[in-house]
């Protein structure tokens, strides 16, 4: 297995910065998702590790072998495309047989580690067939398989699952999970959805505009996100943000009452954050701070709320799935001021995270 | 050079007796033509009269050494285009080309016509005085000729004894006809009046005493608008405005048509057609009968020439001496030039086969029995042979041809498509250099 | 599909099926004309050809007697000049394809210095009149001698731009990048990849463009009436022509317009076989280009 | 493992990324300057020396285009190119996206044999084409003519100075309407199906659905198939050069401008004029097809 190690990796497209100087070190048989929003350049970066686009700027390095300059072929990577990429014209044995074949492997060897792969996804029924004679989730096995095969130092996967459909999606995550479990590979996948990111990764890395936001095993993020950006794009549902203001010692929430700080970094808070699993409903008049709810969703094993906060947006609470909140209510919102995030003017957050 | 190509001469002639006994081979090695014929040449040559293939082979048989390959480039305008262009490329010129009467001059000018005057000033004697006018200056000789098209007149004998015409003897009385005609018969015509075809407009103008052109050296005298054109062009203007003359473009299958099916009654035209109808034809055969040309004043002999060709060799030639032996030899050998005649059908050059009664009174059943070549023998020794051509006769001809189609199209009249060309030509003629007179 | 089956047996819905498949009828009538006159002359005899109703058979079949008039008039020239013209067209057919396809697909997938240059260039060679190339393709042919050579046909007609533009929208239609870069991670070169992947996906393009510049060799007249000067190397355009020539101009040769009728028909018939033949790609590569153009 | 990847390549030529689009565009690039690119620049050089036959060959600078933006023989052309397009372009579109429109609304028989009848055609080469339109327009073998001499009435004319130039025209629609009916066929095909069935569940004709739905879809197509058609009627030289025997009175030797430069160039031997003639003639048809670029687009802003 391979470490890949990225040193100050840039990429622009004429004069457009798409990655703007990247450092990040993946580990044997690490896990590693990319996440951010469209445009946050994650699907370049990985493209930039598997050597489909040329570096800008920086050196990529594999096992410590720097491979800035060479072409895909050589990195030995394997990936894995959103469009699953499989060569129609050939039957799946091709498709999963092409990459040996080029390399030159003795046909009994190909034929014996395909059969293998075919027999570790369940696609040893398929073989003979062309990839259209599949079914979405077969095609995706059968991309997987072809990386497999090749037995390459990493895997690089880019948002393989998103032409899934919602259900498939979830069986091929833990299949997903499941390969990297038995296989034990590095591997490198990118998702804007942060779902998947949470539920596979060792290690996420959140991008935007090009630049890592943060690194960190999921709970990490979620826990103690770096910026503003961070703590709302991991979560769901996403982090009510509130305005605020640090006023002689304590922060003030909505224009409203002061809690108590706690240990921070910094005093130019304009932003609170807290998730809607650490809110509680109480009776009106009572808590930090007060709205009606606009809307109630029951999803079942949970309720939704979605409460008006004047001089602010909706916040949403989780609340007990038997809660009697109703529509044009009332309600006064609380949360204990140890999970509240705090942030600085420029979206970093201001609380220390345990330890430091 | 003088003494050199008398004996050659005298050899040659020897030569040829000897051949025609069967001596060929032997007699080849012992001649003065020794280089000429020892040496395995290949000589090109372009033409498009078909089967000139017979007559080169005729020749190789007498030289062994020199075989001659035959090759169509195209037939007339593109003919020409194509030794245009290979003189342009500097690359790809035959070494001998078919060449007519009126493009030897623009050929000459260019400089690629080579002096065959050491091979064919000896037999120059043979030939209608006219036709090797038409080819040499002085001692200089630029092509040979082989056919020739003295002109005539070839009518419709039933339909002129239907509508009780008389032959016209001249062209006033051809004029009467064919108003006559057009009143009497409407839908038929005396004849078409082929402005589409520029050598026929030469022709007819050649007979009637125009002289468009005369070159010395860089000076250029063009007088294409003088009075017998207008004279002329009023001639025929008043023939279209009664509607008396047909206007069709000549060469189309429909105009073809229009003869045979005696549309048209009579067609003012050169030796070579008699037979080029008969080809044609099927329903008119037995109604034509040829006479004489219609003369401008009565009683008169002069005729003029449209068409003919002769055989030029191109001073780029690697075998300048095969290729003159070669071209003398397709003109003057009695052998080869009766088969231009009774092969292909062409009207011959030289005085014996003209003066043979034998070949030219055969009666012809598709003119009714008549001995048609006779009338155009005749014709053939009146051919006025002053005409000169423009050493740049395919632009005169391509610019005739537009301006006087303009002008049956509506554009003006006749007389105005005659300024319009001499304006144009010597616009032209300034542009390319020549100090116009 | 849904709505058409659910109306297809109402009246109105068989009325105007009945009346559009007239308008086609009509212009379809337009469109065999002329190729209906020419099956018709081609049964005639020379005479027949000028003295019978144009557009309907004579009572004296002549066609077996004009197809071996056809192939035995000087020399049976005509089959060298079909054998000709077959191999000019194939060989700028199967080449103008290939070069074509090959230039389409690194326009489409690849980004390199000079590319939007040299693709304008391309797109603008359409508007360059023919008269303009073949003169000066001639002097400089005539220079390197390939003047009157199979050669000077062949290699003009192996551009053929438009082929270029074709291939490029139909490999940015038919060709995702990803299944390329598949082809690059699996470790394949770019040749490999080409030929392995890229082509098999190519091939309704491919044979688009072949036909079509098949047909363009086929059909071509000026640059060989320019190029050629022996008959032996002539393909039927010229040579046909040539012979209509000298049909018209008398020469001895009237005889021929029948002659030119059947080999008019015989010329048509195997680019109209191979528009058959083909048509399951060419139509497919045509739609790509045209919806995307 | 590792060693899998990259080392077992058997000595198969490696072409990298960077290399292969330059690979990939030599042969056609090699050919296109040897037979497009040379000779243009070949051509433009011929343009700017004068070749006469007295007095040899100068450098004459612009002064052969100075000539040719005052040369009645190339603007009658042109004009006259302008009212042949204006004629052809849009009878030989209309009748092809009418076509289009009916065989792709499936409310017709034998859809496929008319698809394929039109195209015909166009495999036809327009030598033939010419010689074959010839004789059906000759008014005594013409079968119109003939048909209008049973029936007696007036022989039709086309080939009068009124009349050729629709006859010419005529050719070039019967050449080239299936053509371009194939194409708009092809991008009426990929236009979904479930807009026609929004458009009926909107209570849209079919014909409203022709004219209103499909037709705007299709426009990109129609002004690409109309770009193509105005460079090719500006080329206009085979029909005319062919037809010339039949009509020569009314075709002369400048009918159309490359008509003209062909003349000019065979048998005027005025190459550099011709050369000149020609690249005047390309900038008008760039110039007519970036006019009416511009035009489509400001009518589709």
């Amino acid at each position: 297995m391979a470490v890949i190690e990225l040193k100050g990796v840039e990429k622009s497209f004429g004069s457009v910065k798409v990655i703007r100087g990247v450092d990040l070190k993946v580990e044997h048989g690490e896990f590693v998702v990319f996440v951010g929003p469209s445009g946050s350049g994650k699907s370049t970066l990985l493209r930039l590790v598997a050597g489909l686009e040329e570096t800008s700027g920086g050196t990529i390095l594999i096992d410590g072998r720097d491979v800035t300059n060479l072409g895909p072929a050589e990195r030995e990577l394997a990936m894995v495309f959103q469009s699953y990429a499989l060569y129609p014209h050939k039957t799946i044995r091709g498709n999963m047989s092409f990459g040996l074949e080029v390399a030159g492997f003795p046909k009994d060897e190909i034929r014996q580690r395909v059969d293998e792969v075919a027999r570790l996804l369940q696609l040893s029924d398929y073989l003979e067939r062309k990839p259209r004679e599949l079914s979405g989730g077969q095609r995706q096995r059968v991309a997987i398989g072809r990386a497999i095969v090749r037995e390459p130092v990493a895997f690089m996967f880019d948002e393989p699952l998103s032409n899934l459909d919602a259900g498939l999606r979830v069986d091929m995550r833990i299949e997903i999970t499941k390969l990297h479990q038995r296989l034990g590979a590095t591997m490198i996948y990118v998702t804007h959805d942060q779902v998947e990111a949470m539920t596979l990764a060792d290690r996420i890395v959140v991008l935007d505009k090009g630049i890592i936001q943060q690194t960190g095993s999921p709970l990490e993020l979620y826990e103690h996100p770096a910026n503003l950006f961070v703590a709302q794009f991991i979560g769901s549902p996403k982090m009510n943000v509130l305005p605020a203001a640090f006023k002689e010692g304590r922060i003030s929430i909505n224009g409203g009452v002061g809690i108590e700080a706690g240990k921070m970094t910094g005093t130019d808070v304009a932003n609170v954050g807290i998730r809607p699993d650490d809110i509680e409903i109480s009776p009106d008049g009572t808590g930090l701070i007060h709205g009606k709810v606009d809307v109630v969703e029951r999803l079942g094993s949970d309720t939704f709320a979605y409460v008006a906060v004047p001089g602010a947006h909706a916040v949403t609470v989780r609340a007990p799935r038997d809660s009697a909140v109703a529509i044009g209510q009332d309600v006064g919102l609380t949360f204990r001021p140890e999970r509240l995030q705090i942030f600085a003017v420029d979206g970093t957050s201001l609380r220390l995270r345990p330890g430091v | 050079m003088e003494k050199d190509s008398k004996r050659m001469t005298l050899d040659r002639r020897q030569f040829m007796q000897a051949a025609g006994a069967g001596l060929a081979a032997t007699a080849v090695a012992g001649l003065p033509f020794a280089a000429v014929a020892q040496d395995k040449v290949e000589l090109l040559l372009w033409a498009w009269t078909p089967d000139t293939q017979v007559q080169a082979d005729m020749f190789t048989k007498k030289y062994p050494n020199i075989s001659v390959k035959v090759e169509n480039v195209g037939q007339g305008g593109p003919h020409y285009v194509k030794l245009r262009n290979a003189i342009q490329a500097g690359t790809g010129l035959p070494d001998l080309a078919q060449m007519e009467f009126n493009s030897i001059p623009s050929f000459k000018q260019l400089g690629v016509l080579a002096d065959l005057g050491a091979a064919a000033n000896p037999v120059k004697d043979q030939f209608i005085d006219w036709t090797w006018k038409a080819v040499s200056d002085g001692d200089k000789v630029y092509g040979i000729p082989w056919d020739s098209g003295p002109m005539g007149l070839l009518y419709r004998n039933d339909v002129f004894e239907k509508n009780k015409i008389e032959i016209p003897g001249t062209w006033d009385a051809y004029s009467e006809a064919s108003l006559k005609l057009a009143t009497d018969a409407p839908g038929t015509y005396m004849s078409n009046f082929g402005v589409s075809d520029a050598g026929w407009v030469a022709a007819v103008l050649w007979q009637a005493g125009w002289r468009p052109f005369h070159t010395e050296g860089t000076d250029i005298q063009i007088k294409l608008n003088d009075d017998i054109a207008k004279k002329w062009a009023g001639y025929w203007q008043k023939l279209i405005d009664a509607k008396a003359v047909d206007t069709k473009p000549m060469w189309t299958t429909e105009w073809f048509a229009a003869l045979d099916d005696g549309v048209h009654a009579s067609w003012v035209t050169a030796a070579w057609a008699p037979v080029l109808m008969q080809n044609s034809m099927k329903k008119s055969v037995g109604l034509w009968r040829a006479a004489p040309m219609p003369q401008w004043t009565a009683g008169g002999t002069v005729t003029s020439n449209w068409g003919g060709s002769t055989f030029a060799a191109m001073t780029t030639t690697p075998h300048p001496e095969e290729a003159a032996l070669f071209a003398t030899f397709m003109g003057s050998d009695p052998e080869a030039a009766a088969l231009w005649n009774s092969k292909q059908f062409l009207f011959p050059v030289l005085k014996s086969l003209i003066d043979d009664k034998a070949l030219m009174g055969a009666p012809n059943a598709f003119y009714g029995g008549q001995a048609v070549n006779e009338v155009f023998v005749v014709s053939e020794n009146q051919v006025d042979p002053s005409f000169e051509f423009a050493p740049f006769q395919d632009f005169v001809n391509q610019t005739m041809q537009d301006e006087m189609s303009a002008s049956i199209a509506g554009t003006g009249t006749l007389a105005d498509a005659f300024d319009r060309l001499q304006d144009k030509v010597v616009a032209y003629a300034t542009d390319q250099g020549y100090t116009v007179s | 599909m849904a709505i058409v089956s659910k109306t297809a047996n109402s009246a109105s819905f068989r009325n105007s099926r009945r009346w559009l498949t007239v308008a086609l009828a009509l212009y379809f009538i337009y469109t065999f004309i002329p190729i209906f006159y020419v099956i018709v002359s081609s049964t005639k005899s020379n005479a027949d050809l000028f003295g019978t109703f144009g557009l309907w058979f004579s009572g004296d079949f002549h066609f077996w007697q004009n197809l071996q008039d056809l192939f035995t008039y000087q020399d049976g020239i005509f089959s060298r000049w079909l054998l000709n013209t077959i191999l000019y067209s194939v060989v700028s057919g199967v080449g103008a394809a290939l070069f074509a396809t090959f230039a389409g697909y690194a326009f489409s997938k690849f980004e390199f210095v000079g590319k939007k240059l040299s693709f304008a260039l391309v797109l603008g060679a359409v508007m360059i009149p023919q008269t303009a190339l073949v003169i000066p393709i001639f002097l400089l042919l005539s220079k390197v001698g390939l003047v009157n050579t199979p050669w000077a046909v062949i290699l003009p007609s192996l551009v053929f731009p438009p082929g270029v533009f074709l291939m490029k929208v139909y490999a940015d239609d038919a060709l995702s990048n990803e299944l390329i870069e598949a082809g690059r991670v699996d470790g394949a070169g770019e040749v490999h990849i080409f030929f392995n992947i890229a082509f098999r996906l190519l091939t309704p393009g491919f044979a688009t463009v072949l036909i079509l510049a098949f047909v363009a060799t086929w059909n071509n007249y000026f640059l060989p009436l320019v190029l050629l000067n022996s008959s032996d190397n002539f393909p039927v355009t010229v040579g046909l022509s040539q012979w209509y020539a000298l049909a018209t101009s008398g020469s001895g040769g009237a005889v021929l317009f029948s002659i030119v009728m059947a080999g008019s028909l015989v010329s048509i018939v195997p680019v109209i076989a191979a528009f058959l033949i083909m048509q399951r790609y060419w139509q497919g590569g045509l739609g790509a280009g045209g919806v995307k153009a | 493992m590792p060693d899998a990847v990259a080392t077992r390549r058997r000595g198969r030529v490696y072409v990298t990324k960077s290399v292969a689009p330059y690979l990939f565009l030599l042969p056609f690039m090699a050919l296109f300057i040897a037979f497009l690119i040379a000779p243009l620049c070949y051509a433009f050089g011929l343009s700017l020396f004068k070749t006469t036959m007295v007095a040899g060959t100068q450098f004459v600078g612009a002064a052969n285009y100075l000539k040719v933006f005052t040369d009645p023989s190339f603007w009658d052309g042109v004009v006259l190119l302008f009212k042949f397009g204006l004629m052809q372009i849009p009878i030989m579109l209309g009748l092809a996206l009418l076509y289009a429109l009916i065989l792709d609304s499936g409310r017709v028989y034998g859809r496929n044999f008319f698809r394929i009848a039109f195209f015909i055609p166009y495999a036809v080469p327009s030598v033939i084409a010419a010689l074959l339109w010839g004789y059906l327009y000759g008014p005594s073998f013409g079968p119109f003519g003939q048909l209008a001499e049973f029936f007696h009435l007036p022989k039709p004319q086309f080939l009068l100075d009124g009349t050729i130039l629709g006859s010419i025209a005529n050719i070039a629609v019967w050449e080239f309407m299936g053509y371009n009916l194939i194409i708009y066929f092809a991008a009426l095909q990929a236009i979904p199906q479930d807009l026609e069935e929004a458009s009926s569940v909107d209570g849209a004709t079919g014909l409203q659905y022709a004219l209103r739905i499909k037709l705007p879809l299709i426009m990109p197509t129609v002004i690409v198939t109309i770009i193509f058609s105005i460079i090719g009627t500006l080329q206009l030289f085979s029909e005319p050069y062919l037809m010339r025997n039949l009509a020569p009175g009314i075709i002369n030797s400048h009918y159309t401008p490359n008509f003209y430069a062909y003349t000019l160039a065979f048998t005027n031997q005025q190459y550099n004029y011709s050369a000149a003639v020609s690249f005047v003639l390309g900038g008008v048809v760039a110039v007519v097809s970036y006019v009416f670029m511009l035009l489509a687009n400001r009518r589709a802003a």
